[in-house]
């Protein structure tokens, strides 16, 4: 009970704090853009733990953060072979092959305003696979090991990336196409110095996109088949032998490799793209 | 309609043009019937209501548009030829620089998909930077600086590669007045020193007759060319040139003939 | 309709290299099966099979070829077999009267459409509420917006069976439920951004506009987000709505796999039928474009009402 | 009437025949039970489903139980309907697999899920590691669900149930000859499967014992019910598959080889049973499943009240 | 910096106004000691180069902007009651109308805003869609308008409810010379008949000779104001008032002012 009490008040003690910072004139500061949603997340931690102590909730079904953070400094060892095993072979690779086979797809289609017309709904309704029907098959086509996660993440990244791609491509406007128009521009002078840089932000919204997906994409795939290692190995078996510290400090690493990859993609996003209204500030 | 000799061979020579847009609501008649010639070393305003198929027929002597009927001749080739050679700069109605290009960047472009070589685009960039005074703002992003700024760096693109011709839809559309003049000013500068072709369309009619030799007047929808007035001022033309009666006469025809056209209904 | 024949050209091209594929695909199985029923092949042994590519085994067997493309447990069924196979499980049943039997693929389309249309409509409602939230409150923006993105970095279906000891420990027996949850998950990221995207798409000047008139939150929201916000919201609504599907089927595996199409693949994997497996595939794809394609008819009708489009 | 939710699991088939057939017979029924049963998947682990109170009582594997009970969940055995245990390894025969000490350096489809136990158990007795292949290893893959990995030669062993996997191969069209097979309970290291569990704290409650006391002799009539009638009891588990895509000529002869595992067992835990599988598991070198000896891991109260 | 006394009790009144936005770039000053009295009735112009502040100026008397330093008063109380009083009307520089919304719908917005009731609402949108000669167009969407069009609606709006002041941000900007015209006679006689006071922006400086009483002219930035020019035109301004020597000498004392803060950097 004391718990309980102790997260509740905790919470809206934070709470009132966060909405002060964010009001205050601090709040557009880049310090208070880290700070605010980190108090929240410990918040979010300090709710959960207090919850789990407070309703004596048993281990088995969900630990408390302290008991997590505990099993992951124990087991850094394991959760750094899944996490190479997972994120750096089958989602990295996949999703490199995924997105560079995306946009060649897409300047090759670009060309021909019929397969373009073609194959973009026809991308969406792949896009709408589900994962878990795709996977058995990739993996039985592909093998056990980090050759059909990234087979699988291929498939998942592909379409979010081939689309935005074609999007961006056709979305330089007019003027400026009859710009190299009137210069004589040819073909690849017209693609490298006006569609592709054009293209950029939406081919980082489909990258972003992709992202995400293609850690799932890796993990969920192990279910479906994998050598004694990997975090969908890890968290499946973990979740039959109970061991659900060991469970959420995989998919802590999950939270923390999504985020990071996530944000690196950003932060080139930023280089890249320095110049559209959306970056600057 | 008119068909009026050029004071040399013509540089550009419209016959019985006609442009029909198809669109969703049915065809629209962007051009009717225009004759025109432009002669070597003039500088020529289209002026008229908005929609009247200036632009439009700015873009046929580009060949960025294909006339549904009648010749048009540029240089003495077809648009095509001319526009694969290169005859032409363009400076389009907004100044349209690539945002991911600085503004040395963006003047640089047409230099480096034509093939000038390192040092000549250093060269020609740093030269027009200076005639359109922007020297200093090379290394500027586009956003960086004013509307102004921008068009008069667009400006500076076109005229950084050796076109003879150089076709001008309203360039100074968004600047204030101060500007206005003062580029305009600059404007006829460099045309009496390097004897270029311009074909320039405006809004403002102090603006066609302060700046041509021969001004077009066009009305609506479907556009036809209702009047060509040759400009009797002198090529020097200071601003102050703009109260004299002369001026004010011509101002008034072109104002007459543009009335004419005008229904207030848009 | 006038991407009708691109469409149709582009599925009979991927037709075409699928039913290429076919061979290569199960060329080796076929071998095995055909050395039991004591063919000359070459290699004699599947082991020494195991060393040679595909396409020297084609080769060197081209009798066999034939019988790739009518295997019982293809690793790669033909479109053909997919066809006879979805026909057989959705239009002969339902000319028989027996749509909603549960053999019937129509019948299990059915209820993952059933969850997924609750996971939907449960994300749908939580991106909005976020997203007006996230607009309207400075701190709510800070604070959630980063971790609506970590949020969709965790493994659903690491979370799926604490949802489901969670949700019954609250007293829902119900398996629908967890899966509707794990659907909205899915489903409530695009909307959400969307929304926030849409709610904030009204210029400044627009604003303005309502600031002279002394206009309150309350009607700016009505007059002026939600409008402006209406295009977004459908665009991410196709997202939204591919994605609880997903969620959907995913979600069909550790509820139980008692019934949708995910029990069926999962079913499919575990007897070794795949083509139920890919009957299902195509079944959720089918599924998801004419959802989409609703959504899409949704759009053009508001929109045109609205005056935003012709 | 009482309410009861049972936890299988896996999906249902005709290896949870029993309860279905108590079902649909109406045993539970004359038992004053109101039976609710909850199909498994992957993903479902019937030890977490039982804790968070999502089932009164549950199908477990001994290994998966007295692991659980190591971690603090309190699981025990009321009633054992299988007698003996259908795991075994399936290999090719023509990968040279003749006899246990050929599996070295080669590579194996095991089940993970808390499945793995046995397996792990058998090869530390073995003496062979699991890290790999090696001299004296292993390569292990987890294995999904279906037994491609071997059809397709990505494994050279995959672990089959006698009643499932196994003829899953044959009917993929390989002939029993091409095959070896190594049944644990052959080796010496089975353990046992299919036990009915529930948490220790709710015995305590003499309504809870009563009401498993009656569901246990319900269920076990079911279990005799089916052995003696294996084609009914598999088109009954086939009425209760909401799936539709099981097919009756596999529950039938999964009901025929389930038969052969009940058929020694009245319901009650036959405790050498228990001593067997404990001594397999806490064998296991250096893994071990479970470190020390279970206490109160299983009761014949209710088997006792139940069948006499 | 100078003080014009208002020919009656100053509607707005502004001492020493300063405004400094802070950017990312440091501190942009838009307007440095600004004082000004306009009285009721007037019609009043503001001019200046691109960027000189007019905009800002507009925006802080309707309480769109806080200065930060100086006072100033709307109809004798800050701008904030003025505006929750619904003092004026605001015709912004893009049309800005909502494209969900009809023109008659985009009218009637600020009514259903403030409460005005169904009946009032349909004969106010009625009459001030004639007003602007946009009778016939009430069921049409903005895109289904010309830009001159949606410039009118958006002036339609400003008017359809009765506020005293009405502040023009370059309302005409995007039109073409005839149409221009054609407004600016429309709305002096607006002006004549409701004796509304207008602040109205420009860039043209026949423009703001044409339709001020007084014309404000500004220096760039910091924005400051150079000249307030009274003018002696009467009232009844035919068209043709703007050949006249009174109207150039005007225009040339504009046009000086404007010429002597302008750097030709903008
Ligand atoms: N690509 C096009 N498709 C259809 N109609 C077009 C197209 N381009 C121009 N038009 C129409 O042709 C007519 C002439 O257009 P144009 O742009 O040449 O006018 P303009 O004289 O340049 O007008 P403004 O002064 O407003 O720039 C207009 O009615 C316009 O709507
Ligand atoms: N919100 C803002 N933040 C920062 N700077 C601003 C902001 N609004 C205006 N400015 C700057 O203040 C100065 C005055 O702007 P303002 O819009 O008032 O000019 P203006 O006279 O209306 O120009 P124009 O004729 O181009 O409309 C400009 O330099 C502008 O860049
Ligand atoms: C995730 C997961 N993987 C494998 C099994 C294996 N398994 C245990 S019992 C059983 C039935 C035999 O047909 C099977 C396949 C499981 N339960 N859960
Ligand atoms: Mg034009
Ligand atoms: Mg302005």
């Amino acid at each position: 009970m004391i718990w309980l009490v102790f997260a509740l008040v905790f919470w809206l003690g934070a709470w009132a704090f966060n909405a002060w910072l964010a009001n205050s004139r601090w709040g557009g500061h880049r310090s208070a853009r880290i700070a605010v949603p980190v108090i929240f997340g410990i918040t979010l931690l300090v709710l959960w733990e207090g919850l789990v102590r407070g309703l004596g909730v048993s281990p088995v079904i969900l630990t408390a953060p302290s008991t997590v953070a505990q099993t992951f400094s124990a087991s850094t060892g394991i959760l750094w072979e899944d996490f190479r095993q997972t994120v750096l072979k089958g989602a990295l690779t996949g999703f490199a092959i995924g997105s560079a086979a995306a946009l060649v797809t897409a300047v090759l289609i670009d060309r021909s305003a019929f397969l373009t017309l073609g194959l973009l709904p026809v991308g969406n309704f792949v896009a709408a696979l589900p994962i878990v029907g795709i996977a058995p098959i990739l993996v039985s086509w592909f093998g056990f090991d980090w050759q059909s996660k990234s087979a699988v993440v291929v498939v998942m990244v592909f379409f979010p990336i081939l689309v935005n791609t074609v999007q961006g491509l056709r979305e330089t406007d007019a003027m400026q196409r009859d710009l190299m128009r009137t210069y004589a521009a040819g073909y690849m002078q017209t693609l490298f110095k006006l569609r592709l840089p054009a293209a950029m932000p939406f081919v980082f919204n489909g990258l972003k996109i992709a992202t995400t997906l293609a850690l799932i994409g890796a993990i969920v795939a192990e279910y479906f088949g994998s050598p004694t290692r990997g975090m969908g190995f890890r968290i499946s078996t973990g979740v039959g032998s109970l061991s659900i510290d060991l469970v959420w400090a995989e998919i802590f690493v999950a939270a923390i490799a999504g985020t990071s990859f996530y944000g690196i993609v950003v932060w080139i996003e930023r280089m890249v793209t320095f110049w559209h209204p959306s970056q600057r500030r | 309609m008119t068909i009026q000799p050029g004071i040399s061979a013509p540089v550009i020579s419209a016959k019985g043009l006609d442009l029909t847009f198809q669109t969703g609501d049915g065809p629209v008649h962007a051009l009717r019937d225009v004759s025109l010639d432009i002669g070597k070393g003039e500088f020529v305003s289209f002026i008229g209501p908005s929609g009247c198929g200036k632009t439009t027929f700015l873009r046929v002597m580009a060949d960025l548009e294909q006339p549904t009927a009648g010749q048009i001749t540029v240089n003495g080739t077809s648009p095509e030829a001319a526009r694969k050679a290169r005859a032409y700069g363009y400076v389009f109605q907004a100044a349209g620089l690539y945002p991911w290009r600085t503004i040395g960047g963006n003047i640089r472009l047409p230099l480096e998909i034509m093939g000038y070589d390192r040092a000549d685009q250093d060269a020609r960039v740093a030269r027009v930077l200076d005639l359109v005074e922007l020297g200093g703002f090379e290394k500027k992003y586009p956003w960086q600086l004013s509307g102004g700024m921008q068009q008069r760096a667009s400006i500076a693109r076109a005229l950084a590669f050796d076109a003879d011709i150089l076709l001008m839809d309203e360039p100074f559309g968004a600047l204030d007045e101060i500007v206005r003049d003062h580029l305009n000013e600059q404007l006829l500068k460099l045309w009496d020193r390097t004897n270029k072709t311009i074909c320039f369309v405006t809004h403002s009619i102090p603006e066609a007759v302060y700046l041509s030799t021969k001004i077009v007047v066009m009305s609506p929808r479907p556009g036809r060319i209702t009047d060509v007035i040759d400009s009797p001022l002198p090529r020097a033309r200071p601003l102050e040139i703009r109260d004299t009666p002369e001026f004010l006469e011509i101002a008034h025809r072109v104002r007459e003939g543009l009335r004419a056209g005008h229904a207030y209904d848009d | 309709m006038r991407n009708t024949l691109p469409v149709l050209t582009v599925l009979i091209a991927i037709l075409a290299i699928w039913y290429v594929a076919v061979a290569p695909m199960n060329i080796r199985v076929a071998l095995d099966q055909a050395q039991r029923d004591g063919a000359a092949l070459q290699p004699e042994t599947a082991l020494e099979r195991q060393e040679v590519s595909v396409w020297s085994l084609m080769l060197h067997n081209p009798a066999q070829i034939a019988e790739t493309y009518r295997m019982d447990r293809p690793r790669l069924p033909t479109p053909g077999q997919v066809a006879a196979e979805l026909w057989k499980t959705t239009g002969e049943m339902a000319l028989n009267g027996r749509a909603m039997s549960k053999r019937s693929l129509i019948y299990h389309g059915w209820i993952t459409l059933h969850s997924t249309l609750w996971g939907f409509a449960l994300g749908t409602a939580l991106g909005i509420l976020g997203a007006v939230a996230i607009v309207y409150s400075r701190v709510v923006n800070m604070s959630l917006m980063p971790w609506a993105i970590i949020s969709q970095t965790v493994p659903i279906v690491a979370l799926a069976p604490m949802i489901i000891v969670v949700s019954s420990q609250l007293g829902i027996q119900d398996r629908a439920v967890p899966k509707a949850i794990i659907s909205a998950y899915l489903c409530y990221f695009p909307v959400l951004v969307g929304m926030v995207k849409g709610l904030r798409s009204p210029a400044h000047a627009q604003l303005d506009l309502l600031k002279t008139y002394n206009a309150s939150g309350f009607q700016a929201f009505l007059k002026l987000r939600l409008p402006a916000s209406v295009p977004y919201l459908f665009t991410s609504l196709k997202v939204g709505i591919a994605a609880a599907l997903v969620g959907t089927i995913v979600g069909e595996l550790p509820t139980g796999a008692i019934s949708g199409l995910g029990a069926r693949i999962l079913i499919g994997d575990q007897f070794g039928t795949p083509l139920a497996i890919w009957a299902a595939l195509v079944a959720a794809a089918v599924l998801a474009g004419v959802l989409v394609t609703l959504l899409d008819l949704a759009q053009r009708v508001t929109l045109r009402r609205m005056g935003m489009a012709p | 009437a009482d309410d009861v939710t049972l936890q299988l699991k896996w999906v249902t088939q005709a290896q949870f025949a029993g309860y279905y057939v108590a079902l649909d017979k109406g045993f539970f029924e004359e038992e004053e039970l109101n039976v609710t049963i909850l199909p498994g998947g992957p993903d479902i682990a019937p030890t977490q489903v039982l804790a968070g109170g999502g089932a009164d009582v549950t199908v477990e594997w001994m290994p998966a139980a007295l692991a659980a009970r190591e971690k603090g969940l309190p699981m025990v055995n009321i009633a054992q309907p299988f007698k003996s245990s259908g795991m075994m390894l399936t290999c090719w025969k023509d990968a040279g697999i003749a006899t246990p000490a050929d599996l070295k350096n080669r590579t194996l489809g095991v089940w993970f899920f808390g499945n793995e136990f046995p397996f792990m158990s058998w090869m530390s007795q073995l003496g062979i590691s699991t890290d790999g292949k090696s001299e004296n290893g292993v390569e292990v893959l987890k294995q999904g669900f279906n037994v491609d990995p071997l059809i397709q030669r990505q494994a050279d062993c995959i672990s089959t149930m006698t009643y499932n996997e196994y003829w899953q191969v044959i009917d993929a069209g390989v002939t029993a000859e091409e095959l070896v097979t190594f049944k644990y309970e052959d080796q010496g290291v089975a353990t046992l499967e299919d036990g009915l569990y529930v948490l220790e704290e709710n015995l305590a409650d003499p309504a809870f014992v009563d009401k498993m006391t009656r569901f246990v002799r319900a269920a076990m009539k079911g279990w005799k019910y089916a052995e003696e009638n294996p084609d009914e009891a598999a088109m009954i588990v086939l009425d209760n598959d909401q799936t539709g895509a099981q097919t009756e000529a596999h529950q039938k002869r999964m009901m025929g080889e389930v038969a052969k595992l009940t058929a020694g067992s009245n319901g009650a835990l036959d405790p050498a049973d228990y001593e067997r599988t404990v001594a397999t598991l806490l064998a296991a070198g250096a893994d071990p499943v479970i470190t020390m000896q279970p206490e109160g891991a299983w009761t014949h109260v209710i088997s006792d009240a139940a069948l006499n």
